[in-house]
């Protein structure tokens, strides 16, 4: 689409989601290109979570199309997915493998492998000293979700999307989270967030986008 | 071209078949009625007796009919299912679903009416024979499919589910149907024989057409009336079906 | 041929009967259920459109 | 491609290894059913050397379909199933990785005790050979096969069970050439043709049931 | 007390009933593995007679014990368990509403339906009644001791099949009974003494089980 | 210990608690009477959980005490039970059931039964009108956690022990819980809280436990 190679765009244009017999999102449409991020607002259950993994290819949207430069996502699924690192509200962790085990094996998968210690660094800078080599299971519920934030320190995936990362963090992960978040939206990522808290995760205002106002 | 599609998928969608599906239910409930009634009366007054089973071989009446029933209705549904896979059309899915019991109704009576049968002609009720027991794996396979579509509550991924298990299901039928060949199996004794139908009278090859006949008119007048219901409790939040109820409560 | 012993169908009652019935059985009964439940989920449509109006 | 496929396998041979105790519960289950069935029956030889063709298979089956809850519903419960669905790998393959492993689990362990328990039902040296064969064709396919239904019924709270319904079924060919193949030793006829015909099975198992198990995940995981 | 059990029987029951093909998936579960025999071992209706006792109890086991998994480990799962830690009734009492429960939604079917898969064995008639007796009398003890395993096992993440080995050695008693029952009947015997054993043990269990168990499921969900 | 029947005491004296091998907590004593809020505070990974859970009865102390009204909190099990309610990072929800089926099992197994009105009343007015009678297991992340916290409205449990209580849930559901909870403490209760996000939850200052400091 465009000449730089890491200028994207992710647009929807009428798309329907329904959850059960609830039409819970209908004629969406909106743009995001590099460098932009935005922020998804709405009250418990009015289908967040359902329009993020919507977009992540998880769910099929009931109509409309969710194009990638310009591409149907779901035809371009590989090269969609690839750019794309998804947190949901599950970690994503396996509770007998070690926090570096986790990570690796993760961004192995990606196509990435990493090396041992720049994970170990990495866990060192997320307040995860002395935890590395611990099975997961062993952490309390805030560190579980450290480590499963730290795939966005090794990702280098354009296109973020975020179900409330910021639950069950302290008020310094939280800080630390937006450092990350703000750091890649200035470097030409994208990021679509949820979150129930009242944090700022960029340098200008964030794109709103609000859903299901009229509901509860 | 055009317009065959749009034909097509006219009746593709739930709000229009349903009352095709009635008036189709109907018109098979009347068809099977009248052949069952022939049926039932020339199975019992009729066909005559036979010379070395007596009275007892007329379970063949119904009991032929609902085996081959039973292994056809899986064949469509199989057929649906791959129309469903491909287009992702809801009402072939639905369709599936709509055959499920009667196809495992029948292949019940298929099992019922055979050990009935076996009882007399052999002594005993069952034998683990190859025919036989391929008939009660496709019993297994309607139940885990009526399971599998009961356990999960999405319909939608339901149908999917259900429709690749169905398929998995087809590729499995004729590997059970030639593994007779190595399994060693108990042969059927001194009986009258599927293919060498030359022996057979020929009032009790009518009957039996009869009977046959009678067991799909049965059958689609069901899956019609099934698939009705099945659409109204899917589409229960739709515009039409509000109003066709709120007629009618 | 007198009725009894047409029932008695030569000493095959049982099981000629027995496949019979419960042929019948099941073909009557899948009807049946049928319009209960056709009964049933048009009356939960009817109060949905109730309390919904 | 095939540096994913090991990537996987690595993944969860590792995680049983953490698990020790995966290794042996298994083989532990194949054990006991296996040993229960002279509890049940009575000890007479010349009855358990007809029976143990067929019981050693069922215990084989039953131990496999059991095994197949570990295969992905503890990833769909953390939500690492939803990862390796997003990841950029076709899909087929990370299935195809996770079954290798299963297999190498649970199904290996399990041949490779086959032909000590066999001795305790007085099986000849020759039925043993050809049942460690049949097993060793055998099993794969039943990993492959029940991967199917450990993806249908993924997140399903009937799930260990309503598995056993969809999959047992499915198991039926492997069951009966698989003791087929030991039956026609011991008689004398020679098991040639069950076991080629379990290695055609397995063949097409291999090729056709990834796709099926990848559209049953994508579907579940909705 | 009695109330607290009412209502966690009742809890329970409306659980299964929401998914009522949880009913039909155990029960369905025997039927296949009763069937898979003849398939492994060949049709003759001699040896069939001779194993029927031992395969029905070996089957009755199986699923018994493969029910177990849904006994507990839903409620683990998502918190619940802890609650009924948490309320103030005897825990002994919860526990024992629990197993009621389970026992009737997965034992008694299969009790209902052993005579019926017991004619395929062509079993005579006096032996299936011995049988049904056996089994009324075996699977709340099945369901019982099974419950203890079910505990211990909690959150594991080898549950089904760890359980599998906790579980049946402790089953085997009733095993031995239970068949004997049956073999001694058709032998002629009679199975009188049999039955009472079976009797005995089931109200031991009755007694003992659901402190044992309580104290594990405390254990576990530490 | 008192007249007023109402009128309770939790202490602990030289409270340990570890997990694994990792000392988590020491020697810690503090006591709370009726009419008062302890909120814990500590970094993730500092044993909020865990001496929760403690406190709870779910977990055994290493060594130290837990008295409720003088005596061993585990030596009169069945009366501590009967007046604690504990809310844990699960739900303990049954999602087969519906909303008002779990309430009401769970104020049954409580020894106080609960009527069907009454329960619809109360998802009424905590947000939920419309999905009473919904399996809920298809109710939002939000929506479930507060159909689990709909037990504080019929709760007649002195000492409520809350861990996270606000995750998940929007502005107006933590406004709502924020109220249930200043009432219960204005009315004789007792509540020890952990939350990372900022919010009061008592007219006057609650207690403030603040557990690992050093840590992080
Ligand atoms: C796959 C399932 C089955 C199929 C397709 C099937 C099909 C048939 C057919 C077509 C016939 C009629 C043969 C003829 O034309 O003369 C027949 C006969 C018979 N079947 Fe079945 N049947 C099945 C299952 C059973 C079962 C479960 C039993 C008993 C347990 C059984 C017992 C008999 C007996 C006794 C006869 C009569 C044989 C004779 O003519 O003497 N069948 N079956
Ligand atoms: N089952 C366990 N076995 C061993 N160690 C554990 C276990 N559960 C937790 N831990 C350890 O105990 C410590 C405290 O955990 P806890 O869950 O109490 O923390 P927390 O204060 O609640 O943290 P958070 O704010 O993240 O919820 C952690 O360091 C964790 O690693
Ligand atoms: N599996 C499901 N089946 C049917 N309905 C569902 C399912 N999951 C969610 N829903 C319904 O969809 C609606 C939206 O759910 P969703 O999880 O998207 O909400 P959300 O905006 O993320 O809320 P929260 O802030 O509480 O996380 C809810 O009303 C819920 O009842
Ligand atoms: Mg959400
Ligand atoms: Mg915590």
């Amino acid at each position: 689409m465009s000449s730089n190679p890491r200028d994207f765009t992710l647009e929807t244009s009428d798309l329907c989601c329904s959850r059960g017999d609830r039409r819970l999102i209908s004629d969406l449409s909106f743009s995001l290109r590099s460098g932009e991020a935005l922020h998804l607002k709405g009250h418990n259950g009015s289908g967040k979570t359902t329009l993020l993994r919507t977009l992540a290819g998880l769910l099929v949207a009931e109509s409309g199309e969710i194009r990638w430069n310009g591409n149907n996502a779901r035809q371009i699924r590989q090269e969609f997915q690839s750019e794309l690192l998804y947190l949901g509200h599950l970690n994503g962790l396996k509770g007998d493998l070690t926090a570096v085990e986790n990570l690796r094996f993760d961004a192995a998968l990606h196509g990435k492998p990493l090396d041992e210690d720049r994970a170990w660094q990495i866990f060192n800078s997320i307040g995860l000293r002395g935890y590395e080599d611990l099975p997961t299971k062993y952490l309390s519920q805030g560190q579980k979700r450290r480590v499963a934030l730290a795939r966005l320190w090794v990702s280098e995936a354009a296109l973020w999307i975020l179900d409330e990362p910021f639950s069950a963090l302290d008020v310094d992960a939280v800080e630390a989270l937006q450092g990350v978040i703000r750091q890649h939206v200035e470097h030409g990522g994208m990021v679509i967030i949820t979150t129930h808290q009242d944090v700022s995760f960029t340098s200008q205002e964030a794109k709103v986008l609000t859903i299901g106002a009229s509901d509860a | 071209m055009q317009s065959k599609l749009f034909n097509w998928f006219k009746f593709s969608s739930p709000a229009t078949f349903y009352p095709l599906a009635g008036s189709i239910a109907r018109f098979s409930w009347l068809i099977t009625l009248a052949l069952l009634a022939v049926g039932l009366y020339m199975s019992f007054f009729v066909a005559p007796t036979d010379y070395k089973q007596g009275e007892g071989y007329r379970i063949i009446f119904i009991h032929v009919p609902a085996s081959w029933m039973s292994m056809f209705t899986y064949l469509v549904m199989a057929f649906w299912s791959i129309l469903g896979l491909m287009y992702n059309t809801r009402l072939s899915s639905m369709m599936t679903q709509a055959l499920a019991p009667t196809g495992a109704m029948f292949a019940f009576v298929s099992l019922w009416t055979g050990a009935f049968w076996g009882k007399p002609m052999w002594g005993t009720w069952w034998v683990w024979d190859a025919r036989i027991t391929s008939e009660l794996i496709l019993l297994f396979l309607y139940l885990g499919y009526i399971a599998l579509h009961g356990a999960i509550d999405d319909k939608r991924r339901a149908d999917k589910a259900g429709a690749i298990l169905i398929l998995v299901g087809v590729v499995n039928i004729p590997i059970i149907y030639y593994s007779v060949e190595w399994w060693n199996t108990l042969h059927q004794g001194a009986t009258i024989k599927m293919n060498d139908k030359s022996t057979m009278d020929e009032t009790m090859k009518i009957t039996m057409l009869i009977m046959t006949f009678g067991c799909w008119a049965y059958t689609i007048a069901i899956a019609m009336q099934r698939v009705r219901n099945i659409i109204l409790e899917r589409e229960h939040g739709a515009q039409w079906v509000r109003e066709l109820i709120g007629e009618k409560a | 041929m007198s009725f009894s012993e047409w029932l008695d169908m030569g000493g095959y009652a049982l099981y000629v009967w027995g496949s019979f019935g419960m042929t019948a059985l099941c073909m009557i009964a899948e009807p049946l259920l049928l319009n209960r439940s056709s009964k049933a989920i048009r009356q939960r449509i009817a109060r949905l459109n109730r309390i919904e109006g | 491609m095939l540096e994913t496929l090991l990537w996987i396998v690595r993944r969860d041979v590792t995680l049983a290894w953490r698990r020790r105790t995966d290794l042996f519960t298994t083989l532990i289950f194949f054990v006991i059913v296996i040993a229960l069935f002279p509890l049940g029956i009575g000890p007479e030889l010349d009855t358990l050397r007809l029976i143990a063709p067929g019981v050693m298979w069922v215990g084989a089956l039953l131990a496999s379909m059991l095994a197949l809850e570990q295969l992905f519903s503890a990833d769909h419960r953390d939500g690492s199933l939803e990862q390796l669905l997003l990841t950029p790998q076709p899909l087929g393959v990370i299935v195809l990785g996770k079954v290798i492993a299963h297999w190498l689990i649970t199904g290996l362990p399990l041949v490779v005790l086959a032909p000590v328990l066999g001795l305790q039902y007085d099986m000849s040296a020759e039925s043993l050979k050809v049942m460690v064969i049949a097993l060793l064709l055998g099993t794969p396919t039943l990993s492959l096969l029940g991967a199917i239904g450990a993806a249908l019924t993924l997140g399903l709270r009937t799930g260990g069970i309503l598995v056993a319904l969809l999959v047992l079924p499915l198991y039926i060919p492997v069951l009966i050439f698989g003791a087929g193949a030991v039956e026609a030793t011991a008689s004398g006829l020679g098991g040639q043709a069950h076991l080629s015909m379990l290695g055609a099975i397995l063949l097409v198992a291999l090729l056709a049931t990834p796709i099926a198990t990848s559209a049953a995940l994508r579907i579940s995981s909705e």
